[in-house]
């Protein structure tokens, strides 16, 4: 188990780990079709699978920037195209406040975006997970608002 | 005093000389040999420490002591411990998140254990004295603690009597003691009631308090040693004190939550004593005098 | 702690290929909680759930993660396998390693890498899982149609003919609806009342049908399989039983009322039958113009009528009735051509729509058949038509094709031709939709055989010139301006949602688009259903469409209907939400984002020092909640739960995602 | 006796801080406490600091082992706070007595609590007598004289100008000698500065005697009333030794212990496992909290546990006054 | 302001002594000049120890919570500020209208009691900021009013006998500046905004004052209350604080009434108003302005939704 740490600690190939909630109706769907059709994209952003994007807690975002994750992406359906017809627009309006707080709290914008990806835009999906990778690893480990133990 | 081997006299007027430094509050590892599932919810635990290849006992305990037992990740929590040549026994009932991964781990698992904690039962005051045991559900564990004493001295003492009672059949924990070793000692009546009988129940059948007035347990020389759930002592102790049991005999154990069991986080004061360490046991005449908030 | 079994899969080589499955599974025995795990190739097939079970029974496993495709395609079928194998299915997990995984990296060290750490996630949410059931709730065995046009009536009756009670309400006092006002129909220009009125008598006489006209929906409460409807019956003023529809009454009325079943282009009486074939047949006295009712003099229909029918003491009446599912086929209002200035509709009289040309060709309206021009009454020689009135429009708010007037204008240029072959149709158009069944062929035969002739482009203006309507143009094929001397307009006015559609909408719960079209769950793959569980959509009301898509829809929307009912009893979702009533502070902020409306308040009782004190907390219904998670969020003190998504199982994948 | 002026404060305190970390009370960012000395640091010592010297011995959050769990075997590590030596300097009568207090529960009857026993023998405490009594101070009134403290180990007077300095124990002693060394102390004949009259008094002999009838008193109905149940005055309070032990994940094999600062106003304090709790209501834990400064821990330890530093009635948000309780006890009628 | 003290008096005893109320919610004298705290009396000859002047800075609505369980009418003094607590408790359910008499008060407006050295009046102090950024001085909502305050649901200058003193003092006058302070942190770069707001939870004790004495935190067992829920526990970690403080600046998003009291009553002096003022900001410009409190009938911007809300996230 150690031995994964260590490599993982070398400066320069410093991976990125980015925690994404996905909505099980749009974005999952979205990753399964880049998946389908076999795009590529770097392996940086772990998705956890939730119903819906209106089911995610800002204190799931604080919970994932406190326990070392670099960036957190919050994806879910196109307002509108919600299959429980109006999850996300309770989601957009949470999260616009939210992104703004985070951005009050120093926290550099690029380490949190909340995007609306639908089932079918599995190219849209790449880019963002591409460009989040790339940007963060730019960037650097996060260190604020992390744990230290 | 070398805490090891702790017993309630000399840590009462314990002083800070030569106190052999250890830290109280890091656990022991230790690993449970064996697990004996008493009832659906009641489990016994028998815990040993490995020192130089055999397993022994992590510490003695008096009768009525307690010992913190830990689980790696995830808490800890006070339970009452029955000394044994080379293990301690911990009898554990299924209520929290502790208890409940308590119940689902397996012989070889390794948990930190500390103590011992508490003042145990006075024994040397009440020998030469009719005992009186008085047990509902899990309280018979602390209470075993004190049977196994007296079984163990019988001869420092008259005559003895077990009254305990449980939720059903099922739930009557340390059958092997209740039904076969202890109705075989020298002048012991063990008498047993559930509070739901069941077909193949023969014994008697109704709540404790109720019982023992039918018993009515001669009160003079005799002292009462009593645990269970507070409702079923506090209609008991209003029982004894018809029946003429003085305040000074009657003992029982007080439940509070403990933190670090060493007397210093506060949590288990009832006015100026802290239960876990000038208890857990107290006599009624003690506990009157004692704010009237547990 | 729970004793977790974890199935690495290879998937072929489609995960073996970019991840070392047995890497994946050699690591994850010393995760917590993992007391078994191994890797085959294929766990999805038959030896794989073999194996699995095998696992289960042996390490007697209290649940198990697979490591292998999308959750969304086997999430099921290892779900079964759980059950087969004895285990609540709701215990497993599956985890993503391939669409995720090891189809988009290449890198196989990344690859497996990242499998670990998903796999780990997995396992810290699959030891939190419970087991879960679905509860089922009752189904009352009965429908409700609101709307009896054609798509209501066919609904009814399939549901009738399913062998289920249904309602047929409408808010007119005739069930037929658009149709009814229909002369012919295309493409086979068979008679409109032809084929809609035996459907409509059989309507009337199917026993299994409980037909309520001139009433409208109030109130809907309850949820699926529970719908409590509060109907208003407009009184009649006439008692039916005793009524025998010999139309005495009618003729001796003095008052006389524009019609609106003629569109306004004839006469009816305030005691009335809005078209002969009527069902049912029997009169109804209008209260706004009936002159007893309004000022108390006349009452000439209550004294000739030979059964005293007439009962002027008639009161509405307000009953509510249970259902266990509703459709909705409430049909649509013509656009209101008076919006178009340029066009000089609403002013000159000769100006009309395609409805108002269906009444003048019908041999039951205010011309009997004749086609005569409403301000004069003389027959037409020239004859202009307009399309896309109130349809294709941005600026008059209807951007969206209406469908069904492209084929009614060729309908009507042909039927005028029969009529009287001495006239002369033209058709200013900008496109000729024809989409159904031998719709081409129609319209061809209306250009070749009937002279109809189609002029590509748009009208700018009309203008009464004498008795003549000047029709001023251009034609975008030959690129010049046209004039037409016409005798009479006929705007084919586009289809709009009824004016009380949103009224209606909030009534049911159901949702509406921008134009006041009701919105489908799915616009592919549920047209039918709405996101509100229970209600179906038939006809126009959820969107343009002529007579042949709305009888489908009719009969889809009667087989969902029914499908349901038969059940007799519903199962709800098992991952829904759950509200910790001790916690719960009553505060209502759940209530106010759940979109199924599934969260009610209920009273607890309990002992605070010693007396019974009673509050307020949050109750979820299994019924309706489909387990969003909103409600989790909005409320502070987390006392609103996901079963399968709780707050403690998401924190435990955050953290095993995090602290690697 | 010897002495240096006051212009010399920060000399003084340089040299002290070359033995060993030197703690004094400085104002950083508004915030008046307890910090380590930099050069840069801006010492205040017009009043008693506003967060109070236990987080010196008793941090409100300390590690105490690391614990690890693979499977069926796991492990404990233990972490102790490091030995160096530190000095704490700036320390009133007050709040010295409140460390005398916090001794009697970490250091007596049986236990000794390791963490704090090594912070605490490390230390030297050089107290500070005090020249003005602060807005909320009632030290005199709780049996302490504020211009000195016989448990400090070197104690500095107030001369006007001047520090005088005594050496009372050998840590004490070795504090004045480096001073000496430094050649920074003189001889000074000046008047120590006392106080003039406090602002706040009260009388507070026999408190503790009379609460021992007072549980079931009236009294206590009214006083919750106000208070919101925070743990404000629990936390600024020198003498409040309250703790709770919690764990931290690091992931999902290894943990760490934690020790943090309890408060008896908190609703879960006394919660058990069954969901029983004999202190429900805020009337108990508001009583529980005054019992255990002025009946409790005088029983128990044969000393007030409240000191009069005045911090609870500064900073209370609805000045819940412990004097103003000892006065409603003292007028108290108690039958019998 | 005597009159009015006797106005107050005279009503809380004939509430009392009539049993129309069980209890009121006021302010006395404290043990010195600069201190008027909150007191409760249930009998009726206790109403003279009530008392109101420029020190009354409590906000007593949150005291109501206690409340919840007894069937006793509560009467409680409210000025501007407090009565939108009133309005939180009532919207969010906790406080029953029947049950709580709700008496408006014009408002003087608060002075600094920190800002006391040697002053021997209360001329010399200070305006509170929070006062002096005052838009709502009149109560919005109230059963009974004295010192012919007029209770007014729109924000606006002071009225009542205390209005001239008010406005004398400069109740309201930055009222338009309420968001310098955000603006001057949103001026700084993310590494300084970061340094300055870790510095802020390293400092605080997590005694949980704010959220006790605040009318929009009124669950009844707080996520924060054990550790048993696993969002954070009692340790006070400068994460475990960076955590609690923007959890509950959410939880509070579009609900908190801005009183101030949880900054007054910080002991370590953390700027919270600051968090909380940067999400109204946010709500003005997102969601078209909302004065949380204000109005019973409009739901919270978090509580419902437009369809053409701003769009950020394509």
């Amino acid at each position: 188990m150690s031995t994964v740490e260590d490599k993982k600690q070398t400066a320069q190939d410093w991976e990125p780990n980015i925690v994404g909630f996905a909505c099980n109706w749009c974005t999952y769907a979205g990753a399964d079709l880049a998946g389908l059709s076999r795009m590529q994209y770097p392996p940086n952003v772990k998705l956890i699978r939730v119903p819906c994007s209106g089911r995610t807690n800002p204190q799931f975002v604080l919970r994932a920037f406190q326990k070392g994750a670099d960036a957190v992406l919050v994806a879910g359906c196109h307002p509108g195209d919600c299959h429980y017809s109006t999850g996300n627009y309770f989601t957009r309006r949470r999260y616009l406040l939210m992104q703004r707080l985070l951005e009050y709290m120093g926290i550099d914008p690029r380490r949190f975006q909340a995007r609306w990806i639908s089932g079918s835009e599995a190219p849209k999906f790449r880019d963002v997970v591409t460009q989040m990778s790339e940007e963060v690893k730019a960037l650097g480990p996060n260190k604020k608002l992390r744990e230290e133990l | 005093m070398v805490k090891d081997n702790a017993t309630p006299e000399n840590l009462a007027k314990a002083t800070t000389e030569e106190i052999k430094r250890i830290n109280p509050l890091i656990p022991m590892k230790a690993k449970v040999t064996k697990i004996i599932e008493e009832t659906p919810d009641v489990k016994t635990f028998y815990i040993s420490k490995e020192e130089n290849g055999q397993m022994v006992v992590p510490f003695h305990t008096a009768p009525g002591q307690l010992a913190m037992l830990s689980l790696p990740g995830v808490g800890e929590a006070m339970f009452s411990a029955t000394d044994a040549p080379d293990h301690l026994q911990l009898s554990i009932k299924k209520v929290g998140t502790l208890t409940d991964e308590l119940h689902e781990i397996v012989p070889g698992q390794t948990v930190g254990i500390r103590g011992p904690y508490g003042n145990g039962f006075p024994m040397d005051q009440i020998k030469g004295k009719n005992v009186l045991f008085i047990a509902g559900g899990i309280g018979l564990a602390p209470v075993r603690t004190a049977v196994r004493y007296c079984v163990d001295h019988r001869d420092d003492f008259a005559k003895l009597h077990l009254v305990y009672g449980s939720r059903s059949p099922a739930d009557l924990v340390f059958q092997y003691d209740l039904f076969e070793t202890w109705p075989a000692v020298r002048d012991f009546q063990v008498s047993v009631t559930v509070d739901r009988g069941d077909d193949n129940w023969k014994g008697n059948v109704g709540f404790v308090p109720a019982f023992l007035e039918e018993l009515k347990p001669n009160p003079d020389n005799t002292v009462c040693i009593i645990c269970g759930p507070p409702i079923m002592i506090k209609f008991t102790l209003g029982i004894l004190d018809k029946l003429g049991f003085t305040a000074e005999n009657v003992i029982t154990t007080l439940e509070m939550r403990m933190k670090c069991g060493i007397g210093k986080c506060g949590r288990c004061n009832i006015g100026s004593c802290y239960i876990c360490l000038d208890g857990p046991v107290f006599t009624l005449a003690e506990m009157k005098k004692m704010p009237n908030e547990y | 702690m729970k004793r977790i079994g974890v199935f690495v899969c290879h998937c072929g080589t489609n995960i073996a290929n970019t991840v070392h499955c047995d890497q994946v599974a050699e690591v994850a025995k010393d995760f917590p909680g993992v007391v078994y795990s191994c890797d085959y190739k294929y766990m999805c097939a038959e030896p794989g759930q073999q194996l699995i079970q095998d696992a289960v029974r042996e390490h007697n496993l209290d649940g198990y993660v697979v490591a292998a495709c999308s959750p969304r395609m086997h999430e099921p079928t290892f779900r079964k396998c759980a059950e087969r194998a004895g285990l609540n299915p709701y215990m497993i997990e599956q985890v993503n390693i391939r669409e995720q995984c090891s189809w988009v990296h290449a890198d196989k060290e990344k690859g497996t890498e990242k499998s670990i750490d998903l796999l780990r996630m997995a396992v810290a949410k699959a030891r939190k899982n419970e087991p879960l059931s679905s509860s089922t709730i009752p189904v009352t065995k009965r429908a409700l149609v609101i709307g009896a046009g054609i798509a209501g009536i066919q609904t009814a009756i399939d549901i009738a003919d399913n062998g289920f009670q249904v309602t047929l309400l409408d808010r007119e006092h005739s069930i037929g609806g658009r149709m009814a006002q229909v002369d012919k129909t295309f493409p086979t220009l068979d008679c409109s009342a032809c084929i809609l009125t035996p459907k409509m008598v059989e309507a009337a006489q199917h026993p299994n049908i409980e037909m309520v006209t001139y009433a409208e929906v109030t109130a809907v409460d309850g949820f699926v399989g529970n719908f409590d409807v509060t109907i208003r019956k407009k009184a009649r003023y006439v008692d039916f039983d005793k009524c025998t529809g010999c139309g005495a009454c009618q003729e001796k009325c003095p008052k006389k009322v524009s019609s609106e079943f003629e569109m306004g282009l004839g006469p009816r009486k305030a005691i009335y039958v809005p078209f002969p074939q009527a069902v049912p047949n029997k009169p109804v006295i209008d209260a706004e113009h009936c002159r007893y009712l309004l000022d108390g003099k006349c009452g000439v229909c209550k004294k000739i009528c030979p059964t005293e029918a007439v009962d002027y003491e008639q009161k509405d009446e307000v009953i509510v009735e249970r259902y266990g599912s509703i459709v909705v086929a409430t049909g649509f209002d013509q656009f209101d051509i008076s919006k178009y200035e340029e066009y000089g509709a609403g002013r000159y009289p000769d100006v009309i729509t395609g409805l108002h040309l269906e009444r003048l060709m019908n041999a039951s309206g205010p011309t009997a058949g004749k086609i005569k021009r409403p301000s004069d009454g003389k027959v037409p020689e020239k004859i202009v038509f307009i399309k896309c009135v109130g349809s294709r429009d941005e600026a008059k708010g209807r951007p969206y094709c209406s469908k069904a007037c492209c084929m009614y204008v060729a309908k009507h240029a042909t039927l005028i031709k029969e009529k009287m072959p001495q006239s002369k149709s033209y058709i200013f158009y900008m496109d000729v939709r024809t989409g159904g069944k031998s719709y081409e062929e129609f319209y061809k035969r209306t250009q070749e055989q009937y002279d109809g002739q189609y002029i590509r482009g748009r009208v700018s203006k009309i203008f009464q010139v004498g008795d003549k309507l000047i029709v001023r143009g251009e034609d975008s094929l030959i690129g010049r301006p046209v004039e037409i001397e016409a005798d009479l307009v006929v705007l084919a006015a586009g289809m709009e949602p009824r004016a009380d559609a949103v009224a209606l909408a909030r009534t049911l719960g159901i949702s509406y688009d921008q134009h006041g079209w009701y919105t489908e769950a799915h616009p592919k793959l549920q047209p039918i259903e709405t996101h509100t569980a229970g209600i179906y959509l038939a006809g126009v009301c959820q969107g343009p469409k002529d007579i042949p898509e709305s009888v489908a829809q009719a009969s889809a929307a009667a087989v969902k209907a029914t499908g349901l009912l038969s059940k007799g009893e519903l199962t709800s979702e098992a991952m829904i939400a759950e509200c910790n009533e001790a916690v719960c502070a009553g505060c209502g902020l759940c209530i106010s984002v759940c979109p199924y409306k599934a969260i009610e308040k209920k009273k607890v009782s309990e002992r605070v020092h010693g007396q019974m004190k009673e509050r307020v907390v949050a109750v979820v219904n299994p019924g309706l909640c489909q387990g969003c998670g909103a409600c989790t969020v909005n409320c502070p003190s987390s006392a609103m739960n996901i079963n399968g998504f709780t707050n403690e199982q998401i924190l435990a994948e955050v953290d095993a995602l995090c602290q690697r | 006796m010897k002495a240096f002026p006051k212009a010399k404060l920060q000399e003084v305190l340089k040299t002290l801080a070359s033995k060993g970390t030197l703690y004094v009370p400085a104002l950083v960012d508004e915030t008046h406490r307890y910090y380590p000395y930099r050069a840069d640091i801006q010492v205040s010592l017009e009043q008693n600091s506003a967060i109070s010297p236990k987080e010196i011995f008793f941090p409100s959050t300390e590690k105490i082992y690391n614990f690890t769990a693979y499977g069926i075997d796991g492990d404990y590590e233990e972490i102790l706070p490091d030995r160096t030596a530190c000095v704490l300097f700036g320390v009133r009568s007050c709040d010295m007595q409140a460390i005398l207090c916090m001794d009697d529960v970490f250091l007596t009857r049986g236990y000794i609590d390791e963490y704090y026993a090594t912070r605490r023998e490390g230390a030297t405490i050089v107290a500070l007598g005090c020249s003005k009594a602060g807005a909320d101070c009632f030290c005199s009134s709780m049996g302490l004289n504020p211009v000195e403290h016989e448990g400090a180990d070197a104690q500095l007077y107030d001369l006007g100008d001047y520090y005088g300095i005594q050496g009372r124990t050998e840590k004490g002693e070795k504090v004045v000698e480096a001073l000496a060394v430094a050649g920074l102390l003189s001889e000074s004949s000046a008047e120590v500065l006392v106080p003039e009259e406090f602002v706040l008094q009260v009388d507070s002999e026999g408190i503790a005697e009379k609460l021992q009838a007072m549980f079931e008193h009236s009294l206590w109905d009214q006083l919750w009333r106000k208070c919101i149940n925070c743990g404000t005055c629990t936390y600024l309070c020198p003498t409040c030794h309250c703790f709770d032990i919690s764990e931290k994940k690091k992931n999902q094999h290894c943990g760490v212990k934690i020790k943090c600062w309890d408060s008896c106003m908190f609703n879960e304090y006394a919660m058990m496992a069954g969901g029983h709790n004999p202190r429900p209501s805020k009337k108990e834990k508001v009583r529980q909290r005054f019992m255990h400064k002025l009946r409790y821990f005088p029983e128990r330890y044969g000393k007030y546990q409240c000191t009069g530093c005045g911090r609870c009635i500064a900073k209370c948000p609805v000045n819940l006054e412990i004097t103003d309780v000892i006065n409603q006890v003292r007028e108290a009628k108690v039958n019998g | 302001m005597n009159s009015l003290i006797k106005e107050m008096q005279a009503l809380a005893q004939e509430l009392l002594a009539s049993g129309e109320v069980k209890g009121v919610f006021g302010w006395t004298k404290g043990s010195r000049w600069y201190l008027t705290p909150p007191l409760f009396i249930q009998k009726a000859e206790d109403a003279i120890k009530l008392h109101y002047d420029e020190f009354a800075i409590n906000n007593l609505t949150s005291l109501l919570l206690d409340y919840r369980n007894s069937d006793d009418k509560i009467a409680i003094f409210v000025k501007g500020c407090d009565s939108r607590g009133i309005l939180r408790l009532i919207q969010d359910k906790q406080v029953n209208p029947e049950k709580v008499l709700v008496i408006g008060l014009p408002c003087p407006g608060m002075v600094d009691k920190e800002a006391v050295k040697d002053q021997r009046h209360v001329h010399d102090l200070p305006l509170l900021r929070k006062c002096q950024e005052c838009r709502y001085p009149n109560p919005v909502l109230a059963d009974r009013t004295l010192g012919d305050v007029q209770v007014t649901k729109e924000p606006g200058v002071p009225i009542g006998i205390t209005a001239e003193r008010a406005i004398q003092k400069g109740v309201g006058s930055k009222g338009k500046e309420r968001y310098q302070e955000v603006k001057e942190i949103e001026a700084l770069s993310a590494d300084e905004k970061y340094a300055f707001w870790q510095k802020q939870h390293e400092k605080c004790l997590r005694c949980y004052a704010c959220r006790n004495i605040c009318p929009a935190c009124n669950c009844r067992e707080c996520i924060f209350e054990s550790d048993k829920k696993g969002w954070v526990n009692k340790a006070a970690t400068t994460t475990d604080n960076a955590f609690f403080g923007i959890t509950r600046a959410m939880h509070v998003a579009g609900r908190c009434v801005d009183c101030g009291e949880c900054e007054r009553v910080c002991p370590a002096g953390i700027p919270i108003m600051k968090i909380n003022r940067k999400i109204m900001q946010d709500i003005d410009e997102l969601f078209g302005t909302y004065d949380a409190g204000t109005d019973l009938e409009e739901a919270g911007p978090l509580n419902h939704f437009k369809l053409d809300d701003p769009e950020e996230f394509l």
